[in-house]
């Protein structure tokens, strides 16, 4: 199971601060996919990926209990 | 050290409390940036703002350019606080202060600060306008995302 | 404008008081510069400080840097407050705040200001070392006069 | 009558806080000179001067009634 957080315009998007996915072993590239076919989110390529509040990389690979944010571009300040 | 000096807020942020946490014997001159809530932005009324952030990863980034300042600047003492939730005009959103034996480094130290803070802090602003709402999606690029996704790309506006 | 922008005080500086003076809905960022009473000086303990100001003409040319900086950098708002007597470590001795709506204006106004201070405001700074003390004759150039006339000429040490 | 006001070192080597000089018509290059040669002022030359609180220049005049002040380099902030 995987955690995905979700803010700003994603969060009023999709509805919810959060989704629970059954996944492990899955790449952040495979994960972006699965939420873009999953939910109407072009946005997702703007995205920033976080794992566990660290920033990650595409190629970073996820397991059971991580969590993720979506992060779009953000605007602090 | 056991002061916050990293924080996310959501009660109005209290400047001198700040000053407070950096100033030392050491410091000749301690630097406050204040991001207040604008009403103009290109003709555009703002009536308020609304800051969301993923809490604990913001701190933790607040932590890491407090390091990187350190590094970059002998003798620097920096703390940041962020607020969140509704803000009013005038209102303070951050409030970065830096205290350095000379003042070029305050200087520059503070202003690295509020670069940093827009480029990795994960905190977003909604601006209620006169005329709608709107997700602020990047301020350095001016990206907005009116209706969740992007829609126009504008030279930035940054305050 | 009814407030006094540009003051010589006695008292401790009143940092909030000052900030709210440059507070209005058309800023978007806020920058405050702090001079604060340092201990050490290349090796020297300061144990206080003594500021004496021709206190009239030290109004007008503060009064002089807010106009040259609201020329330089449109919409901006400035207050300054240099404190004069007594003064012990760690304790403000001048405060600069500006308002702009965008935050690059408002860190080079700021750091203007302290500049033409150290040119133009007829204010002098006794050290109290821990071993004598001294008239600090320029901090730009460094020219103590310890006895009343210069004796020897150092490398700036801008706080 | 001239009035000029001393400050910070050059007060504490005279002893006063200003000094009454009768003097009308003068240049303020005659005024250090004169200055100079009453009180041991060999830092004179290195002061700004100042007329009714404005900065002065060496050559401007001086009238009965003008306060001067003799300026030693700055070092607020």
């Amino acid at each position: 199971m995987i955690t995905v957080l979700l803010f700003a315009q994603l969060q009023d998007s999709i509805g919810k601060e959060q989704i629970e996915m059954e996944a492990s072993n899955i790449s952040i590239s495979e994960l972006k996919e699965r939420l873009k076919s999953t939910y109407n989110l072009p946005q997702i390529d703007h995205v920033m990926i976080s794992v566990n509040e660290e920033y990650a990389l595409p190629g970073d690979m996820l397991s059971s209990g991580d969590v993720v944010a979506l992060i779009p571009p953000v605007s602090g300040g | 050290m056991d002061k916050v000096m990293f924080d996310i807020v959501d009660e109005p942020i209290q400047v001198g409390e700040l000053i407070e946490k950096v100033t030392r014997r050491e410091a000749g001159a301690i630097t406050t940036f204040l991001g207040t809530v604008r009403e103009w932005t290109k003709g555009r009324r703002t009536l308020y703002l609304e800051y969301q952030a993923y809490k604990p990863m913001a701190v933790k980034m607040l932590e890491q350019i407090g390091k990187e300042i350190k590094e970059k600047w002998e003798n620097t003492e920096v703390a940041i606080t962020h607020r969140v939730g509704r803000l009013d005009l005038s209102e303070v959103a951050v409030a970065i202060v830096v205290s350095s034996p000379h003042r070029k480094a305050a200087y520059e130290a503070n202003e690295y600060a509020i670069e940093r803070i827009k480029q990795i802090v994960p905190i977003w602003k909604k601006e209620h306008w006169e005329d709608g709402e709107t997700w602020i999606g990047d301020q350095l690029e001016q990206v907005p995302y009116p209706d969740g996704e992007p829609t126009k790309i504008g030279k930035g506006d940054m305050s």
